[in-house]
């Protein structure tokens, strides 16, 4: 209880902490000192700011996660670089209801920011209640293949990661 | 303390605004007890700085304790004393009449009262050309929030275009200051004033082109024929302890010019052109003034006008250039900024007790207090057109006497004809005040007794001028002699001149430092400046404040 | 020094009446009479000594650098005219006092009265011109004062600010004439003026002198074509017309011609222009008196004719004439008094001054048609009494002057028909008033009566109470007594004063009824029968008249200052026609030319720094930049697109600065450039968006010339000073900054150390910006679309999730990066300010993504004392220095060896840092979040407290 | 291979793979028909391409002047939060707006008419017709929803 | 081989400036603009990072991270008032 | 160099003056953005034009001109206090009188319907 109230949210912390650090590009003494005296205050002067955000219950996946998205965020420049560099392959545009599973407001950011910056589609809409989400895609042959591949690739994984 | 006296001045108006803005809006008697006070203490530090220039010394005072010419100095000289205890002494009348309740009209106007005189008091202060511009717009500011207060249309719509106009002109102020730091690599505007004297005529043109750029910007503030067509209607429609307050922000833009004029630009041949442009500028000024004072419809407008006029004949007085008429335009300056003011608070007066009609040259409801405040006007009226016995009639004298022979032709005429379209307005607008009013009973508000003492205390100053005429216009002559002899203000405020040293970037550098980390240096350049550095800078940082002050003030003689 | 009390005393006489006025009307007047008759008798004590011929003189120094001494004289001419100031002035005083009604404010009166007094003892004692001038203007003043005092009849206000006008107007004209002698003389000290008289006369300027002074002297003794104002001044109260516009004011012009006489005097210039306006004055005058119907209007009209006949008297300028003129001065400032005197009697008792309405007064007041008589007579010219002996003296003078050469006839012919005309307006007065039959029944005659009460009110009249006729009854006896013993009573006195104008020239002179059987005895014979045979016809005579008569003076003097004020009307407003874009034009057109003016100087735009070479980054860059600015302002139609254009150019700016070595500038610009964005963003959301109308070709053309002048000065300046080699105190800051200021980012010791003052101002200004706004959003309320200029309603989703998240992550990185700005400040490219702004549009976003409510409730912080304690810490900082006996803001810093951390530096500078720091959030988010507030029920407004206030935007 | 070499080389290809992948992105800004299309390039392509500039920056000042510098992670972090983000609002945007699609995307969005997006649009001012630049490509009239 | 890679990259950036600059100049439509706006800020980044790798200087790299930072804002700002015209509410 | 650069000032001021000569406040807002970014320049550049010598001892070693720098960083702040200023005092002119001319009024001279 008295930790919570002291380090609201340490995941925060350690990004700040970490951020603090690449900044100053230094491990000196004093750098972390001062790293963490902020990487503690600031969470407790922002925490009045915050919604209720889910625990990241299992980073290890958040970081294959984050690696896939990586990979698929090459990928999808690739893919993308060659629509644009030959212009006489006309693509297909077309918009995607895609229906949310998540409802968490952080795993359907996550989600959404994940679609944009991978293959081929952005995210344009999401409902007022949540329940789906508009995505426009650059190049789309086959829409239930799209939206199971999103939702396979990414939503779940999301899913597992919050646990929600 | 005494070491710091002419810090107080912009000090004491910000920790006063500071004060009452933490103190938040909680008591209205508060804080204008506290604003009273702190203005009433500015009339007090006026008196101080002018016994302490009227020794003839010039002091400054270095702040951060960098000397002059690298750090930011203030100076008082009896030009500056006179002008920030003029300040101080029409300010206590505003906010004396402001605090009957004025003062309630808006948010916060107190603090932003005393915003405004650290501003004007920084402006007149101030030795250095980029901190005259800050303060300028510390100044400007808190005009535009000071004339917005109680909000309305009128007030809105000449605010625009007083805002507008000035912001352009700050513009052109930056503009004026870089060609002139571009030319002569200085700020401080008496080490301005020495180089200025010593550069080729290459860069002296260029300075040229600075100084008439920047005598334009301070004609906009004082309001000059092409350029005083905010004046009118901005004065007109302010609040009236503002519009008070007001009149000395065009002697602010007069009192630059007398500045730069004698201290900056007095060896640039800039100065013809410059004293060309005042004297025809004023001289069409002083017509259209008091065109305009004829064509009035609203005792206020009537006011701005006459503010106008003397705007104009403070002008062509700056234009004629020597000491006489500096002299007299100081005289005349100290008598109309404080008539202009009360003139601005009795119209507010009598607008109050004329119902619907306000100041309103029309028949109207009788005034609650006829014989009162129509007292007040008939004595404000005398001085501010310029008859005996008052003031103005005075210091017109002393101006019409300080022109010359060829002078006088444009200038006596026309001062002539703008006095008697000043008595034929006013006498109308008195007429119809406090004379043509309709049959009944009054039933205007009763003037409070703070309203009557701010207006009283700046009406007082039209006798009291005449009385003190000797040793005032001692003063004012001492002013302008003192004006007139840059040497002495250069001598005490800056070391000896050190030849600049080159830019320490040779020109080779510019260009092949693109891509090379370690760009090649002249460096015999590098040494040169280095060694005429340390020279400087052996005096510039001073051990103590003592010295110092001191040093600078040249102490007792 | 006994001079200098005499002013003094009837000065400290203008405070009786208002402390003796709980005394009662009786004894404030006579206690207001005290001290003029205790001036009178100062006066008297030096007449032995005065007649002899002696000049009595004081002085103290006023101001010396004017020319402008506190000098009184005492001479003859002084003396004529005090007696006349002060006794006179006794004698109405006293006659006031019955005369005004018991509601009036007579204390206010009185004081006038005397203060009137005062400025005219003034102007006959001054011993300095300027001084003389100082009473001159003031007396103008009065008179505007005491003939408006019934305020409330339009045509006392009218009539006073005529008198006002002309008088004051002339009182200028005299001023520059003053000067102009003071000039020439060196002095204005009297007998400088007086003894120059030759160096005057020689003088370039005397036409221009004496055309000067005689404007002053005409307007004030009501000399043709000035004169019109003086009938008109009769609408004040009698006493006043009895004082000033008959024995004294109207004076004050002679008594400056006589005074100025030997220094002016003396040349044909003069003679002729005096000879002419006093005849032309004279005939004039006496014509239109005896058209009057007023008895205060014949009364006027024919003190401009005697002011005329003494003007025509000085204009001679013969010794004798000059004697002829004083003892006029005395003679006719006597009968006129009482005339005037009698004229408020009947008036006051009848309750009209029209001559057709009155008549057969005789019987009902004896003793005021009696004193009536005698001053009428005396006005008449009748012998023996003294207004004959002076006419007889200007017969004399008429008859023998040869200034016209040959036309010199017309003189005397016209003097004649003058004295004619005086014997029958005064012989009208007299049997009008007193001997007529009544004609009530005449219906014309009702329809133009002045009076108030049309009934027969005559008939309850009767002689006044004594007060009221005695002073007059004194004077009119006066009038017979130096008649008949002018040598005895009047004789010394006119010699002194002649002594005083014309010195050595003073002839010897009898002053004597009977001087034998001459021409001007037979002059004035036919002028009684003349006078008498106008009588006679004089109905005739007004119907010829009238067909005569030209435009009213009046009436071109009314129209003509309604058409002046018109004209400057038009030409205000012409000039001034509330367009700001007029206004900016003038500006930019003065900045123009000025700028022009001074770089035409320049031999060659070109400086001898050369040129460095352009590289393709650059010319791309500037493409862009012109790009952007060009197009912001052609889009200027499509807001937001011009909007877009004008945030490229603030991202090349920032761009330009990285590229010309100015990291600081580049981060500043980049923060400001976002805050700016928002607030124009806001600004567009509340302006119209839609497209104003199309602009005249004409108008666009001007505006494009200017716009494109002005460019090319700026670029020109630059140009010029870029290629010229700067040498500038920059070294010093480099040299200094270090071991100075304890900072290695030069920009930054500067702005917290150097120029600490300038940043102090600077957040300042930000603070007042902030407060400012929040005084012009107070109570604003705003139309708030419902949908864009497409009409598309607003979406939805007011706070879209997905921004709402990422606001929250950047939330505290963003701080991060603000203290990071911050600590790097003082030795790298950073500081108070951007940290400020980076922290503030952090808040922003917030606000943006969460709203209003809900993000200041998480924010209870109040901004304005934010920015408020950010200034009180940086001032504070600054006053920090005075413990240790530096000036304000002088910076401190040291390198302090902590354990662990090892070297660290401590500056005070930081503290100041911090003190910009929070002001800047402060100030931003108090302009931001405020104006963001006005569309919500949060928006700014006084307090209840503060709002008993009337409404605002009332005014 | 030296280190310097090797960080030289590395820095070398990702300066020049991060100013490819830019430059993509801002040519498909170029040469796609509508907004959403548009939108792909920059948001995909930029992103990744200054971080590629961005990581370069940091191999060099660190691998080859030994002068440790992370805060180009810091920028790519953030960039990589914040790109997504402008895009999805940007598209947004374009969807309130009833942008224009080329007439051959498919799929359909009949339920946020009335929901999510902007209603009651009015008939526009006449818009300057899109030069047909590519004859191919006329059959691709572009379409819009709501009217 | 820095140099040159330099000059390509430099090269590339602004050409795909260029190419935003058209696009603003074209639009057609605000969200067009806009989107070319942001653009040019993140290739901005670009720009300042390599001119700084050019000139071996890390003074101006902070500007990249304000140009991030706030491009990012103000383009959320132009955003919320083409969806709801009031952009704080 | 310094050719391009005063080009760039003066283009960016002749725009600025351009749109402040318009009769609404907005584009007159604008154009004081406009014209006090091409001041900054100017101010700026009286320093010279220098590459890579930012005034940070150390970082460079022949630094250009630190004053002109300190005062145009002053100059844009105190630029944009005013510009805040001016923005919301033209919010409220438009709400006071009812429109967003500058001069309070429908129309002006020199303005006529297309
Ligand atoms: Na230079
Ligand atoms: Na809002």
């Amino acid at each position: 209880m008295k930790i919570e109230r002291y380090l609201p949210a340490p995941a925060l912390s350690l990004i700040l902490l970490i951020t603090w650090l690449l900044m100053v590009s230094s491990l000196s003494f004093g750098q972390i000192l001062l790293g963490l005296i902020l990487a503690l205050g600031i969470p407790l002067i922002t925490r009045r700011f915050w919604l209720p955000l889910p625990r990241i219950k299992h980073p290890i996946k958040l970081a294959f996660f984050v690696l896939r998205v990586l990979g698929d965020i090459v990928v999808a420049n690739i893919q993308v670089s060659l629509l644009i560099w030959s212009p006489k392959r006309a693509p297909h545009p077309g918009f995607i209801e895609y229906p949310l599973h998540v409802q968490d407001r952080l795993a359907i950011t996550l989600l959404a920011n994940t679609i944009t910056m991978t293959p081929g589609t952005v995210s344009t809409n999401i409902s007022l209640d949540k329940s789906s989400l508009l995505i426009h895609a650059l190049d789309m042959s086959d829409e239930q293949a799209l939206i199971r591949d999103i939702y396979e690739r990414y939503e779940r994984p999301i899913k597992e990661i919050f646990e929600c | 303390m005494s070491q710091h006296l002419l810090i107080l001045p912009i000090l004491l108006p910000m920790l006063t605004a500071l004060a009452l803005l933490l103190s938040g809006q909680t008591s209205t008697s508060f804080q204008r007890l506290a604003s009273i006070a702190a203005t009433g203490a500015l009339v007090i530090l006026g008196a101080l700085l002018l016994y302490r220039a009227g020794s003839g010394d010039i002091s400054a005072y270095a702040l951060g304790n960098w000397q002059a010419p690298y750090g930011i100095v203030l100076v008082l000289d009896r030009l500056s004393a006179l002008m920030v205890a003029l300040t101080a002494v029409l300010a206590f009348g505003c906010v004396l009449f402001a605090s009957a309740g004025d003062d309630t009209r808006g948010s916060n106007f107190h603090a932003i009262f005393q915003l405004q005189l650290m501003g004007l008091n920084g402006a007149f202060l101030t030795g250095d050309m980029f901190n005259l511009f800050v303060f300028f717009e510390i100044l400007l500011l808190a005009s535009y929030a000071l004339l917005m207060h109680g909000g309305g249309k009128a007030r809105i719509g000449a605010g625009l275009h007083y805002v507008v106009l000035n912001l352009v002109g700050s513009a052109l102020f930056l503009v004026a200051l870089g060609v002139l730091y571009g030319a002569t690599g200085t700020l401080n505007m008496a080490d301005m004033g020495r180089r200025i004297a010593m550069l080729s005529a290459d860069k002296s043109a260029l300075a040229s082109a600075g100084a008439l750029l920047l005598i334009v910007v301070f004609s906009l503030k004082a309001a000059i024929l092409p350029l005083y067509f905010w004046l009118p209607s901005t004065y007109a429609s302010a609040p009236a302890p503002v519009a008070a307050l007001f009149a000395i922000m065009t002697k602010v833009g007069l009192y630059a010019i007398l500045r730069v004029n004698t201290l900056v630009f007095a060896e640039s041949p800039a100065l013809v052109f410059i004293e060309a442009w005042l004297w025809w500028g004023g001289l069409a000024t002083i017509l259209f003034g008091g065109i305009g004072v004829l064509a009035a419809r609203d005792m206020r407008t009537l006011v701005a006008y006459l503010v106008l006029v003397s705007v104009g004949t403070l002008m062509s007085a700056s234009g004629m250039g020597h000491v006489a008429s500096v002299s007299a335009l100081i005289f005349y300056l100290v008598h109309t900024t404080l008539i202009a003011g009360a003139l601005f608070l009795l119209a507010e007066l009598v607008g109050m007790q004329r119902g619907k009609a306000g100041t309103r040259l029309v028949r109207a409801r009788k005034l609650r207090q006829p014989t009162l405040l129509g007292g007040m006007f008939m004595i404000a009226a005398v001085a501010v057109a310029g008859i005996p016995p008052l003031a103005g009639a005075l210091g017109k004298l002393l101006l019409m006497q300080a022109a010359d022979e060829t002078q006088r032709l444009m200038l006596w005429p026309l001062l002539l004809l703008a006095g008697l379209a000043a008595l034929v307005a006013l006498s109308r607008a008195g007429s119809v005040l406090f004379w043509a009013s309709y049959k009944g009973e009054p039933s205007g508000p009763v003037a409070n007794r703070r309203q009557l003492s701010g207006a009283t205390w700046l009406l007082v100053s039209a006798p009291l001028l005449v009385l003190l005429a000797s040793p005032v216009s001692h003063y004012t002559d001492a002013t302008a002699e003192q004006l007139f002899n840059p040497q002495q203000f250069t001598e005490t405020l800056l070391p000896p001149l050190v030849p600049l040293a080159k830019e320490p970037l040779a020109k080779t550098s510019r260009t092949e430092a693109t891509r090379t980390k370690a760009p090649l240096i002249d460096t015999s350049s590098l040494t040169n400046y280095s060694k005429a550095v340390s020279s400087d800078i052996a005096t510039a940082k001073q051990p103590a404040l003592a010295h110092t002050a001191a040093s600078v003030t040249g102490d007792k003689r | 020094m006994s001079l200098l009390w005499i002013p003094l005393l009837t000065l400290a006489g203008t405070l009786v009446p208002v402390l003796t006025e709980t005394l009662g009307r009786r004894r404030s007047t006579l206690a207001t009479m005290a001290l003029p008759l205790l001036a009178l008798l100062i006066v008297l004590t030096h007449t032995s000594a005065l007649f002899s011929g002696d000049v009595i003189s004081m002085q103290v120094g006023w101001l010396p650098q004017l020319g402008l001494d506190l000098a009184f004289r005492l001479d003859g001419l002084t003396l004529l005219f005090a007696l006349l100031i002060l006794g006179i002035g006794c004698l109405i005083l006293f006659y006031a006092g019955y005369y005004l009604s018991p509601q009036e404010k007579d204390s206010r009166f009185f004081s006038f009265m005397l203060l009137f007094m005062t400025a005219m003892i003034g102007i006959v004692m001054a011993d300095n011109l300027l001084l003389l001038w100082l009473f001159w203007e003031l007396t103008s003043l009065l008179s505007f004062l005491l003939i408006g005092f019934w305020s409330h009849r339009s045509d006392a206000r009218r009539g006073a600010r005529m008198a006002l006008t002309v008088t004051s107007a002339g009182g200028l004209a005299l001023l520059a004439g003053i000067l102009l002698i003071g000039n020439i003389v060196g002095s204005f000290a009297m007998q400088d003026v007086l003894a120059a008289g030759d160096q005057l006369r020689g003088s370039s300027y005397y036409p221009l002198i004496v055309t000067l002074v005689l404007l002053g002297a005409f307007t004030k003794s009501a000399q043709f074509p000035f004169h019109f104002w003086l009938p008109h001044a009769m609408a004040a109260p009698t006493p006043v017309s009895a004082y000033l516009h008959s024995s004294t004011m109207v004076k004050a012009g002679i008594f400056l011609l006589a005074r100025l006489h030997p220094a002016l005097g003396d040349t044909s210039l003069w003679a002729i222009s005096l000879t002419m306006v006093g005849l032309a004055t004279l005939v004039y005058g006496a014509w239109f008196a005896l058209l009057q119907r007023d008895l205060k209007g014949i009364l006027a009209f024919s003190t401009v004719s005697h002011l005329g006949l003494v003007v025509l008297l000085l204009g001679l300028g013969s010794p004798l004439a000059i004697v002829a003129a004083l003892f006029h001065i005395l003679n006719h400032a006597l009968f006129k008094a009482a005339l005037f005197m009698s004229a408020g009697v009947i008036d006051h008792e009848t309750g009209t001054r029209d001559i057709r309405r009155l008549g057969g007064l005789w019987t009902l007041m004896p003793l005021t048609g009696t004193l009536t008589l005698l001053a009428g007579a005396a006005m008449a010219g009748i012998p023996p009494f003294n207004g004959f002996l002076s006419k007889e003296m200007l017969l004399t003078e008429a008859v023998t002057t040869q200034l016209f050469g040959g036309l010199s006839v017309v003189i005397p012919l016209l003097v004649l028909i003058g004295a004619s005309l005086s014997v029958a307006y005064s012989l009208r007065l007299i049997y009008g008033v007193f001997f007529a039959p009544r004609s009530p029944k005449d219906n014309a005659l009702k329809e133009s009566a002045t009076g108030e009460n049309e009934e027969e009110t005559s008939i309850q009249a009767h002689d006044p109470p004594k007060g009221m006729y005695l002073p007059g009854m004194g004077l009119a006896v006066l009038c017979l007594l130096v008649g008949l013993f002018p040598m005895t009573l009047a004789a010394p006195l006119i010699n002194s004063a002649s002594l005083a104008v014309q010195g050595l020239h003073t002839p010897v002179f009898h002053f004597a009824l009977w001087h034998g059987l001459n021409l001007p005895l037979m002059m004035s014979l036919i002028a009684i029968g003349l006078g008498v045979l106008l009588l006679w016809r004089h109905s005739r005579l007004s119907a010829v008249a009238s067909l005569l008569t030209p435009k009213d003076a009046t009436m071109i003097f009314e129209r003509a200052t309604i058409r002046i004020v018109k004209a400057a009307l038009w030409v205000t407003l012409r000039l001034e026609n509330g367009s700001l874009q007029r206004y900016q034009a003038l500006l930019l057109l003065s900045a123009i030319g000025m700028t022009a003016l001074g770089l035409s100087r320049l031999g060659l735009l070109t400086g001898d720094a050369g040129l460095q070479p352009v590289d393709g980054l650059a010319i791309l860059g500037a493409i862009v930049m012109i790009f952007g600015a060009v197009s912001s302002a052609l889009a200027h139609r499509w807001r937001l697109v011009s909007l877009l254009m004008l945030s490229v150019v603030g991202l090349m700016v920032s761009l330009t600065f990285v590229r010309f070595s100015a990291p600081d500038l580049a981060f500043t610009q980049l923060s400001v450039e976002v805050a700016s964005m928002i607030l124009l963003i806001l600004a567009l959301f509340f302006l119209p968006q839609r497209p104003p109308r199309w602009v005249s070709p004409r108008r666009l053309m001007r505006d494009i010339i200017l716009a494109t002048a002005f460019g090319l000065i700026i670029a020109a300046l630059n140009y010029a000073v870029l290629t010229r080699e700067t040498l500038s105190i920059a070294n010093f800051f480099l040299e200094q900054s270090v071991p100075g200021g304890g900072g290695t980012n030069v920009v930054n010791v500067i702005l917290v150390d150097f120029r600490g003052f300038d940043t102090l101002g600077e957040i300042t200004v930000l603070t007042l910006a902030g407060l400012g706004t929040y005084k012009l959003l107070n109570r604003l309320r705003l139309f708030k679309p419902s949908g864009n200029l497409e009409g598309i309603r607003w979406s939805r989703h007011r706070y879209p999730l997905i921004l709402e998240v990422v606001a929250q992550l950047i939330l505290p990185l963003a701080l991060l990066v603000s203290v990071y700005i911050f600590l790097r400040g003082h030795n790298e490219p950073g500081g108070g300010f951007i940290a400020g702004l980076i922290t503030a549009v952090a808040l922003l976003l917030q606000y943006m993504a969460r709203g209003y409510e809900w993000t200041s409730n998480r924010l209870p912080i109040s901004y304005p004392v934010v920015a408020v304690i950010g200034l009180l810490i940086a001032v504070t900082t600054g006053l920090g220095s005075w413990v240790f006996g530096y000036p304000f803001l002088t910076s401190s810093f040291g390198y302090f060896d902590i354990p662990l951390i090892g070297k660290t530096e401590l500056a005070t500078a930081l503290l100041f840092d911090i003190g910009v720091y929070l002001a800047v959030v402060g100030a931003t988010l108090m302009i931001l979040v405020n104006l963001g507030s006005i569309t919500t029920i949060h928006r700014p407004t006084l307090k209840a407290s503060q709002q008993n206030a009337p409404a605002e935007g009332k005014k | 291979m030296s280190l310097p070499f090797i960080a030289e080389a590395l820095v070398s290809l990702l300066l020049v793979l991060g100013g490819l992948f830019a430059f993509t992105g801002s040519l498909g800004m170029l040469q796609f028909e509508d907004f959403f299309m548009r939108l792909h390039g920059p948001t995909k392509g930029t992103t990744l391409g200054i971080g590629c500039v961005l990581i370069a920056s940091m191999v060099y000042f660190t691998l080859y002047q030994r002068e440790p510098h992370m805060q180009e992670l810091l920028i790519t972090l953030f960039l990589f939060i914040t790109a997504p983000v402008t895009g999805h609002m940007l598209a947004k945007t374009g969807l309130h707006m009833h942008l224009r699609f080329i007439t051959s995307t498919r799929g359909s969005l009949p339920e946020l008419l009335d929901e999510d997006v902007g209603q009651n649009r009015v008939a526009r001012p006449g818009r300057p017709k899109r030069p047909s630049g590519v004859k191919s490509r006329k059959r691709q009239l572009l379409k819009s929803r709501g009217r | 081989m820095l140099i040159i890679a330099l000059w390509i990259s430099l090269t590339l950036i602004v050409l795909a400036m260029a190419i935003n600059v058209y696009r603003l100049a074209k639009g057609p439509d605000i969200p067009d603009r806009l989107l070319a706006l942001d653009t040019m800020y993140v290739n901005a980044i670009a720009l300042i990072v390599i001119v700084g790798l050019w000139l071996n200087t890390k003074t101006y790299f902070e500007a990249a991270i304000l140009i991030a930072m706030l491009g990012f804002i103000s383009t959320m700002a132009i955003c919320r008032y083409l969806l709801r015209g009031d952009i704080i509410e | 160099m310094e050719l391009l650069f005063s080009l760039v000032t003066g283009v960016l001021s002749a725009s600025g003056i351009y749109l402040l000569l318009r009769g609404r406040t907005f584009p007159v807002i604008v154009g004081l953005t406009l014209l006090s970014y091409a001041v900054n320049l100017f101010l700026f550049s009286m320093g010279g034009l220098h590459t890579n010598a930012a005034a940070v001892i150390g970082a460079s070693e022949a630094p250009a001109d630190p004053l002109p720098q300190a005062l145009v960083l002053t100059a844009i702040v105190i630029g944009f206090a005013m510009t805040a200023f001016i923005v919301i005092l033209a919010i409220r002119a438009r709400a006071e009188l009812g429109n967003d001319h500058v001069d309070g009024k429908q129309g002006d001279e020199g303005e006529q319907s297309k």
